[in-house]
């Protein structure tokens, strides 16, 4: 086929190529720092084979992006490869080491780009705004294979062809900016196919998209492969993931590698613990949390704590006008967790926002029913009474980072809302704050650091002492687990469920990612364009959803067991 | 776009107004008016001023009327019929005195700023690249150094030793014979020859603030996650480095053209002088200090005018050059 | 001083011998020459020859009066060459002036002495010295070749200087009694001035620069833009889109102290050279050529000026100058340079530069006149000022030697004011007065005068409780040196527990403040040094600006009584003095009057001085001649004008 | 990531390690903006008890030493018997003037000695401007022997002391200058900032149109309509106005930006979320974050203020002497003069490129140490 015929050039394919592309001995690659060196690749060994996936799995800091980035000799300053050898085994049989390679030298160029391709996890800040698509893709090719700039946007065209890119010929001369995050990750995807690599890295590409676009690129790199013959290194953190398109796994914790070996050998028979804890934690988010189990139902009678009706909130006005949330009703009852799931956009977060009047909704009534009974409407709320509901209505953020103030000690941060609400003060305010670190399960002792000194996960927990500390009756958590490693999250779900029936909670769960949800929340509402698609209880929308929408968002959702793959056998939704 | 451009036009003539009387009214403030000064100016080489032209010279000039009388007069000037008045020293059109001295400022400012960048730019990107080196370091100190030595003094030092040592002919841009003489090979040349001294005082503040803001501007972008992507694809450094973080780190360079149009009549005034250049920064000053009224009014005026436009201007070009600004 | 000046000016007679019949000595005695240079034929510069053969210039005989005024030259000259001056940015338009501006109806002698015929080749002046009778030298031309007549100087004076719609009131110089005298034409070479009053003062005034009324204006020229000649003149001030004829009047023709003056090539003047290259505001350098039509000849008969063309480079600031100097680049430069603390960097350059310093005797008498304000606004003030033994007392406080040591580079001598040491009517008391350092008296005097208390820091208090301070203006831009000299006065000062505040303020601001007498005290160079009779504001209340120990009497004075204040007597009775001195056309009795007046200013001792008036110099390049060792250096004396530039030539 | 970019201090200091500490650790990494501090710090040191650095009475004119050279100091004291000592002393000058140049003409007197004393006495001054006091950190044993360290001006004056009490003006302008269009930038720009909408807009064209005015014919004008009557302290207040006036645009536009930025920090919602009033979350959230950034604009922007001073009084419209401030002294060097025959007249110049170069150093340290957090 044509793509074969125009990559062709002097010693190209020979009849049988090797199966057998990149072999990675022993890879060491050190980022020399003021007190020392911090090992972040430390001797991992791999194969890349013609046609198979590999996946390289670990949580954040467990050295997977740099191994990957070692092997184009494109590790970020100061770091450099120490020792380890990198065979490229050529098509026409010749192999060159790359560690051997100057990393600014031309032989490592040539690789980069026309035998090994890489794509990254930001598609919008890994391509150039000022550029166009056309500019910067035809580039790879007049650099390796010395096309004309004709030829190079000809083909050019066809790989977006490849790529689904809408409307191709005018998408070649737009800015990235213009794209959606998907189609940007498929223009990544298209520069990197551009001179038929053997090899084709992708570094958490789908991690920054929603699960339905998630799974088109996922889809889309699995056909290419299969066109293109090549080989694809997966990078991720997402268990489902790899159970959805790895051939071999190997799982990387602190620079190491822990285990290696067949998909289905690493998700049914893990050997190394590591590897268990991780498998373990995956699954563990698969069902309802036990904690559920254990308890009684809400009786329906119970009069909801929260009643939201109608609820609009619009950016903007006249016609770039965006309906952010648009007529949504949803009801709260003491104690239960409502679910509240969507993709990017859908208006879950504004609509969270929402309720705590962090935006002003333009229309509709947040009921909230007082504790002596009484209710009022929060959209109408003055100042005072405001001020007085967000005691009882509290909040917790996606960011552990952005949410804690760097500049204030841990004490500080939770003691915060008690101090300005003159709840305590000095020594009993200390002593309040110490309780609370230990509610969350933070050394009390730890009080007078500065979050910086924390983990994610930890930072998280400060953030839910910081929520709890007013003895709130409802929750609002805002993704409040996505930016964790999945071994951390169901710890984190757990300990608010713990909190929930001592504190006799209600949380509003905001999140995208359904297994959160099932394990969760006791009723989910779907968010789809502003608008509830669906609402019911979790075991119902999660199992048996009735609306279309719902239908394909589960669909698109990667299963952590291999031989259960179904992403392919997804259906689309295409809103009426 | 246009609309954006029409609300900006709109908006510099009320500003321009204000402008305007500001100007009149701060020229007005020091004690005294122009005859006071021009009698002062003459006794300074002890030259005495016939009593009775003093009083004269204020009833032809009009300053015996009250200020605000006089700034209807002449803005009316302005607004009606273009004129901006007769400068009372050299009983000469404003406008006319004005575009006399603006050709060689013209030439001036363009060449110092030629060299600005010339210099600035490759420096800039060395140093951001080689971050924290030996060369950086080096770089780092001397553009500091260029920014910390005041111009006039430079100017004063270079001066003489040019003149002394070297008995280089400083002060104008012309040598005699070419003064007046038509263009030709020989003036430029000449011109160049002349040239070389004010550039370089000039230059050297402005290059040394460049070099930091392009410093600043690439270390920036160098470690943005498109640079590693076109690494990825195996372009070179270098080429690597001109196509994408250069290109980007380059815009906040267009926001200069907004001060360089208004420095082509002010920024260069005290080295002119010290270096008695005809360009325009010397007259203002002259006027500004001899309360020539209508002249530095005029002055004040245009370098605001400029300074709005400019940074118009700068805009708009930010806008053609940056597709994020441009369509969104 | 004056002598050393006599010894080298052969032909400058002493001041006293002059008559009212010179005017005809003076002329008789060179007037044989003229036909002697004819005889042979006068000479003309190569250039123009040149053109004379073309046919593009008249021959010389036809172009230059019949009995050109000759100059008796130190050295006959040769032509060629150009000349180079320097001029600052901003108003510096009488340093064009001074170079060639001085070709009025007479001129100065170089020693500032006598009045000397000029464009005026004789004059008879009446007994009681009202009617001034000039006779003018037939065939004299304006520079673009136009006749010049008796009509030339009527219209400029009649026309012009008279007409209230050019000058509200008509230049001093011709003004009497605050009359203006009338020109009257007797045939195309004789006018007449005549006075409603005596006018001794009349010559001298003609010879300095804003005299030169007279031979300013050319009628053939200027008339046009004149609506008594030209009705039509309100187009041309419409197409020249100016607001009235005055101003396209002074835009084309000038007036004496203004830049346009030198801002049109084509206006006719009798000066040596004339412009080509206009003093305007975006001038980078003025450049004048050679007057073919100039009407003086030097004794071998060669028509002046013997250089062909005058470069005036234009520098924004004075530093360049220096330098300019310093390498060479200016061939005769005085102007902004001759600053005593300038001289020692120049003298060391003096090989580089290839130049001789020239010494500019300063007409003035004072350097550092410090004027306290006897008509203070706050009676308290007044009083301590008006009294003699408070001046007297700060006089002998003050160590003047130490000032002159450091201030002036040890170039000077204690002094109060009137006439320089040498000047005929040097008067020794009026100079030297309490001007000894003497701290004992002084003090004895204040104690005496009640001001015996002192505060903490040992300054003296007033008998109101009030500290003794006061304020003296100056202007640091203007005469730095004054600041210094002060600062040191103040130290001494305050040894005497007087407590003084040197204010620096900007010129403008000085002015001000002297015109609404809202100065404690200022200063100021004191003037009168060598032109007593032209500029007496320290011997009395005379100039309403100059005068700043007691404005107020001086305006009383100009005003004839109409404003000011009344003066005390001892003022009166000067006034009246001067008035007769002005009116004394005999030098004689006007110096025992002058004697009389100064008599007066010694015992009232209205101003302290600190020094006499330093000696200025200029540079001249060494292949300079017939350049003066030294000359004035004074706006009456408009040097270098009056040692004839015209004259000046480059030796190789 | 957070990783903060000190890692070689130990964790355990780090975890309790505050805004400042960390930003100070970051800080001392920058060498030359250590050196800068160094600098400064002593610049103003200097500054704050000129008297006590100064050797001479800065005003004090001496007849007998009108351009006097500055003096070699002498280190090793060879005594008659030969024996030797290292005891700092100078030889006077002894001046002769050329009588036809008026060239003052300074020879060193072998034959006489004054020694040169740490602490020793000199005139006496008040320290702080309370005590009085003649303590001085150099003086010379023999007060007829005035000590010329840079030589002395046209009236005899000691440029060695009248930097030294130059710094004071000239420091303290540049200070004063950026403090005072601090309070207006912070008031205008955090104004417009937090509340945005019209204030904002409002406070934008004031901003553009501030900056829209030319700043030299400004100064120029302004400067020359003070009243020179006024006292030197009033006048030198005034010029600090007037340099501000056109500088506080510039950080208004700083501030506002931050502020917008911090609007949408999560943590200024949480804090609002807690029920923090208007003024504590501008205050107690908002400012802290920003406030590093500020101190580094500030460093950046006092040079400049100096530099202006200086520019102002070249053109005689800045401070005036008496006063003495760098500018004012640069000023009385202006000549060719001073160039030819008393280079060392200059010196002030070099106090001013030191002083300026080290701020900068300083201010760009601070920058690049502002925030310890994103690294």
């Amino acid at each position: 086929m044509s793509l074969i015929d125009l990559a062709t050039h002097a010693g190209a394919r020979s009849a049988t190529p090797p199966s057998l592309i990149l072999e990675v001995k022993d890879l060491v690659t050190h980022f020399p720092v003021r007190n020392g060196i911090v090992k972040a690749v430390d001797g991992v060994s791999l194969t890349l084979e013609r046609g198979k996936t590999l996946c390289i799995v670990g949580e954040s800091g467990s050295g997977k992006s740099v191994t990957a980035r070692s092997i184009l000799q494109i590790v970020d300053a100061p770091g450099r490869i120490v020792s380890g050898a990198m065979m490229l085994h050529r098509a026409d049989g010749t192999s060159v080491d790359l560690a051997k390679f100057n990393p600014r030298g031309r032989e490592i160029r040539a690789v980069r780009g026309r035998e090994i391709a890489m794509i990254f996890q930001e598609p919008m800040s890994s391509l150039s705004p000022v550029h166009t698509v056309g500019d910067q893709m035809m580039e790879v090719l007049r650099l390796h294979l010395d096309m004309g700039k004709k030829q190079a946007r000809a083909r050019c065209i066809e790989l977006l062809k490849q790529v689904e890119i809408p409307d191709v010929e005018r998408a070649i001369d737009r800015y990235t900016f213009e794209f959606s995050g998907g189609m940007r990750q498929r223009v990544m995807i298209a520069m990197a196919l551009a001179c038929n690599p053997s090899l084709l890295i992708a570094d958490e590409p789908t991690t920054a998209l929603d699960v339905t676009t998630q799974a088109e690129i996922l889809d889309l790199i699995r056909r290419l492969q299969q066109q293109h013959g090549m080989a694809v290194m997966f990078i991720t953190h997402d268990m489902g993931v790899v159970a959805e398109i790895a051939d071999d796994v190997l799982v990387m914790h602190r620079g190491k590698v822990m285990e290696s070996g067949t998909v289905d050998a690493i998700f049914h028979s893990p050997q190394n613990d590591y590897t268990r804890m991780l498998i373990g934690s995956v699954l563990k988010l698969e069902q309802k949390a036990e904690i559920r189990l254990r308890r009684s139902p809400i009786a329906d009678e119970t009069l909801p704590v929260l009643q939201v009706r109608n609820l609009s909130m619009q950016f903007g006005s006249g016609k770039n006008a965006l309906k952010a949330v648009d007529d949504v009703s949803l009801t709260v009852k003491p104690g239960e967790t409502l679910g509240i799931v969507g993709e990017s956009g859908s208006g879950k977060t504004t609509m969270g926002r929402c309720l705590l009047r962090i935006y002003d909704p333009s229309a509709g009534a947040i009921d909230y029913r007082r504790p002596d009974g009484s209710t009022l409407d929060l959209v109408k709320a003055d100042k005072e009474t405001l001020k007085a509901c967000r005691r009882e209505i509290r909040m917790i953020f996606q960011d552990p980072v952005g949410s804690l103030n760097p500049r204030m000690t841990v004490a500080q941060i939770v003691g915060e809302p008690l101090l300005v609400n003159r709840i305590a003060a000095g020594k009993q305010l200390d002593d309040r704050v110490a309780d609370l670190l230990q509610q969350v399960g933070l050394e009390p002792s730890w009080r007078e650091r500065y979050p910086h000194a924390f983990s994610g996960g930890q930072r998280q927990r400060i953030g839910i002492a910081r929520a709890i500390a007013l003895n709130p009756r409802v929750i609002v958590a805002d993704e409040a687990t996505s930016a964790l490693d999945v071994s951390l999250r169901s710890q984190m779900l757990d300990l608010m469920m713990g909190l929930q029936d001592k504190l006799g909670l209600s949380y509003v769960f905001i999140s995208h990612d359904i297994g959160v949800i099932r394990y969760m929340c006791d009723r989910v509402a779907v968010m789809y364009r502003g608008r509830v698609v669906e609402t019911g209880s979790a075991e119902q929308v999660c199992n048996s959803p009735t609306h279309a929408y719902t239908q394909a968002l589960l669909s698109a959702i990667p299963r952590p067991d291999p031989r259960a793959r179904s992403i392919h056998r997804r259906h689309r939704y295409t809103a009426a | 776009m246009l609309r954006f451009i029409a609300k900006r036009l709109l908006w510099m003539v009320p500003s321009l107004i204000v402008v305007s009387f500001l100007a009149f009214v701060l020229i007005q403030l020091p004690p005294g008016d122009y005859v006071t000064t021009f009698i002062a100016t003459l006794a300074a080489s002890n030259e005495v001023v016939d009593q009775t032209t003093a009083a004269d010279l204020r009833a032809r000039f009009g300053l015996d009327q009250p200020m605000i009388i006089q700034y209807l007069k002449w803005i009316s000037g302005i607004l009606l019929h273009g004129d901006f008045g007769l400068s009372f020293e050299w009983q000469q059109p404003v406008s006319n005195l004005i575009w006399e001295r603006m050709a060689l400022t013209l030439v001036l400012t363009f060449s110092t700023l030629l060299a600005t960048w010339g210099i600035a730019l490759p420096v800039g990107v060395y140093s951001a690249v080689k971050k924290y080196s030996v060369g950086d370091y080096v770089v780092t100190f001397l553009s500091f150094l260029g920014l910390a030595i005041p111009s006039f003094l430079l100017a004063l030092v270079l001066m003489y030793i040019a003149a002394v040592e070297f008995g280089q002919e400083v002060g104008g841009l012309f040598s005699e014979a070419y003064v007046n003489a038509p263009w030709s090979f020989g003036k430029v040349l000449d011109l160049l020859h002349h040239l070389w001294i004010p550039v370089i005082i000039l230059a050297a503040s402005g290059t040394a603030s460049l070099i930091r803001v392009m410093r600043a501007n690439m270390l920036d972008e160098l470690n943005k996650p498109y640079v590693t992507t076109a690494r990825a694809k195996g372009l070179s450094e270098f080429h690597l480095l001109v196509k994408y973080p250069l290109r980007l780190a380059l815009n906040p360079f267009i926001s200069t053209i907004s001060w360089l149009l208004p420095n082509l009549v002010s920024g260069s005034i005290i080295v002119a002088i010290v270096l008695s250049l005809p360009t325009a920064g010397p007259l203002l000053l002259q006027s500004l200090m001899s309360q020539d009224m209508y002249l530095a009014g005029a002055f004040v005026l245009l370098i605001c005018a400029l300074t709005l436009i400019g940074s118009l201007i700068s805009d708009i070009l930010l806008a053609l050059v940056d597709p994020r600004i441009r369509l969104e | 001083m004056s002598e050393d000046i006599q010894q080298r000016t052969p032909h400058c007679r002493r001041l006293d011998r002059r008559s009212v019949l010179k005017g005809f000595a003076g002329a008789t005695a060179i007037s044989a020459l003229p036909y002697a240079a004819r005889a042979e034929g006068a000479k003309e510069a190569p250039a123009l020859a040149k053109l004379v053969v073309d046919g593009k210039l008249a021959p010389l005989a036809d172009r230059i009066p019949a009995s050109p005024m000759v100059v008796t030259v130190e050295k006959v000259g040769r032509y060629g060459g150009a000349l180079r001056r320097g001029l600052r940015g901003s108003a510096d338009h009488n340093g064009i002036l001074r170079m060639v501006g001085n070709q009025g109806l007479v001129r100065w002698n170089l020693a500032f002495t006598e009045v000397l015929p000029n464009v005026a080749e004789k004059w008879e002046v009446n007994a009681d010295s009202t009617e001034f009778t000039f006779h003018l030298r037939k065939g004299m031309k304006w520079s673009d070749g136009h006749p010049f007549t008796a009509d030339d100087i009527v219209f400029a004076i009649e026309d012009c200087a008279k007409n209230t719609e050019l000058y509200k009131s008509p230049p001093t110089p011709i003004v009497i009694g605050g009359k203006a005298g009338t020109v009257t034409k007797i045939d195309d070479t004789t006018m007449k001035f005549t006075f409603a009053s005596p006018y001794a003062l009349f010559l001298e005034q003609m010879a300095t620069p804003l005299g030169q009324h007279p031979t300013l204006f050319a009628k053939h020229y200027c008339s046009q833009f004149h609506p008594k000649y030209n009705p039509a003149v309100a187009d041309l001030v419409k197409a020249a889109n100016l607001s009235d004829w005055g101003t396209l009047f002074r835009s084309k023709c000038g007036d004496i102290e203004i830049p346009t003056r030198w801002g049109n090539a084509d206006k006719p003047t009798l000066d040596p050279w004339v412009i080509k290259e206009p003093y305007t505001g975006g001038a980078t350098r003025v450049v004048m050529e050679r007057n073919p039509y100039f009407w003086q000849v030097d004794t071998a008969g060669n028509q002046l000026p013997y250089i062909d063309r005058l470069n005036f480079n234009i520098s924004q600031d004075v530093e360049s100058l220096m330098l300019d100097v310093i390498s060479g680049r200016l061939d005769i430069q005085e102007r902004h340079i001759d600053t005593l603390q300038n001289k020692p960097t120049l003298s060391q350059n003096m090989q580089k530069g290839g130049y001789r310093l020239i010494e500019l005797i300063n007409s003035g008498s004072q350097q550092v006149q410090i004027y306290l304000n006897l008509t203070h606004k706050d009676p308290k003030m007044r009083e301590m000022f008006a009294n003699k033994e408070f001046r007297k007392a700060l006089s002998l406080g003050m160590n003047r030697s130490e000032i002159i040591e450091l201030v002036y580079l040890g170039q000077s001598q204690p002094y109060q004011a009137g006439p320089r040491p040498g000047h005929p009517w040097y008067h020794a008391t009026l100079a030297t007065q309490f001007s000894e350092f003497d701290q004992a008296q002084a003090n004895a005097i204040l104690d005496k005068l009640g001001y015996a208390k002192k505060d903490a820091n040992g300054f003296r208090l007033r008998p109101d409780g009030q500290k003794i301070f006061f304020a003296i203006d100056v202007i640091p831009t203007l005469y730095p040196d004054e600041v210094d000299a002060l600062e040191l006065a103040k130290r001494h000062w305050a040894d005497i527990g007087i407590d003084i505040k040197v204010n620096t303020i900007e010129r403008a601001l000085y002015y001000t403040r002297g015109d609404n007498n809202d100065h404690d005290a200022a200063v100021w160079p004191g003037p009168g040094g060598l032109d007593p009779m032209l500029d007496p504001r320290d011997f009395f209340a005379q100039h309403t600006q100059g005068s700043r120990y007691a404005v107020p009497w001086a305006q009383w004075y100009v005003s004839g009584g109409k404003d000011g204040q009344e003066p005390p007597e001892s003022q009166k009775q000067r006034m009246k003095l001067f008035d007769q001195a002005r009116a004394t056309a005999d030098l004689q009795k006007r110096g025992e009057i002058m004697k009389q007046l100064f008599d007066l200013t010694a015992d009232a001792f209205e101003t302290i001085g600190i020094c006499l008036a330093v000696n200025a110099f200029g540079i001249c390049k060494t292949n300079l001649a017939n350049v003066p060792a030294k000359y004035p250096n004074s706006w009456s004396w408009p040097n270098p004008g009056p040692a004839l530039p015209q004259q000046f030539f480059f030796s190789t | 990531m957070t990783d903060i970019a000190i890692s070689h201090v130990d964790s355990r200091q780090l975890a309790v390690a505050s805004q400042w500490q960390l930003v100070w650790w970051a800080f001392k990494r920058h060498r030359l903006a250590m050196a800068g501090l160094v600098v400064t710090a002593f610049f103003y040191i200097v500054a704050a008890a000129p008297g006590f650095f100064a050797v001479n009475d800065p005003s004090q004119q001496n007849a007998r030493a009108a351009y006097h050279p500055p003096q070699g100091v002498h280190f090793i004291d060879l005594a008659a018997d030969g024996s030797w000592s290292v005891r700092p002393y100078i030889h006077p000058y002894a001046l002769k003037r050329d009588p036809q140049t008026l060239q003052a003409v300074y020879r060193e007197d072998e034959t006489r000695k004054s020694y040169i004393r740490f602490f020793g006495t000199g005139y006496a001054y008040k320290l702080f401007g309370l005590f009085d006091t003649t303590t001085h950190l150099i003086a010379t044993d023999n007060k007829s022997e005035p000590l010329f360290l840079l030589g002395a001006d046209r009236l005899g004056r000691c440029v060695y002391s009248r930097i030294i009490q130059g710094a004071q003006i000239s420091l303290s302008v540049g200070l004063a200058g950026v403090l005072l269009s601090l309070t207006i930038g912070i008031v205008l720009g955090g104004l417009s900032g937090y509340y945005g909408g019209r204030i904002d807009f409002a406070v934008q064209r004031l901003i553009d149109f501030v900056l829209s005015l030319p700043s030299i014919p400004i100064w120029l004008a302004l400067s020359a309509a003070l009243p020179h009557d006024w006292p030197a302290t009033l006048n030198y207040f005034m010029i600090t106005l007037i340099l501000s006036l056109t500088a506080w645009a510039q950080l208004a536009r700083v501030v506002r930006g931050r502020f917008l930025s911090l609007r949408t920090e999560e943590f200024v919602t949480a804090a609002r979320l807690d029920g923090a009033s208007e003024w504590r979350v501008i205050f107690r959230h908002m400012l802290p974050s920003f406030t590093s950034h500020i101190i580094a604009s500030i460093s950046l922007a006092i040079p400049a203020m100096i530099l202006a001073e200086t520019s102002l009084s070249f053109l005689g419209l800045g401070l005036q002497p008496p006063t003495i401030s760098w500018g004012v002294l640069l000023r009385e060097a202006q000549n060719i003069r001073s160039i030819a025959t008393a280079p060392w007249l200059f010196a002030p110049g070099a106090a001013v490129v030191i002083a300026v170069i080290a701020l900068n150093f300083l201010g760009d340290g601070l920058r690049d140490a502002a925030d310890p957090y994103n690294k």
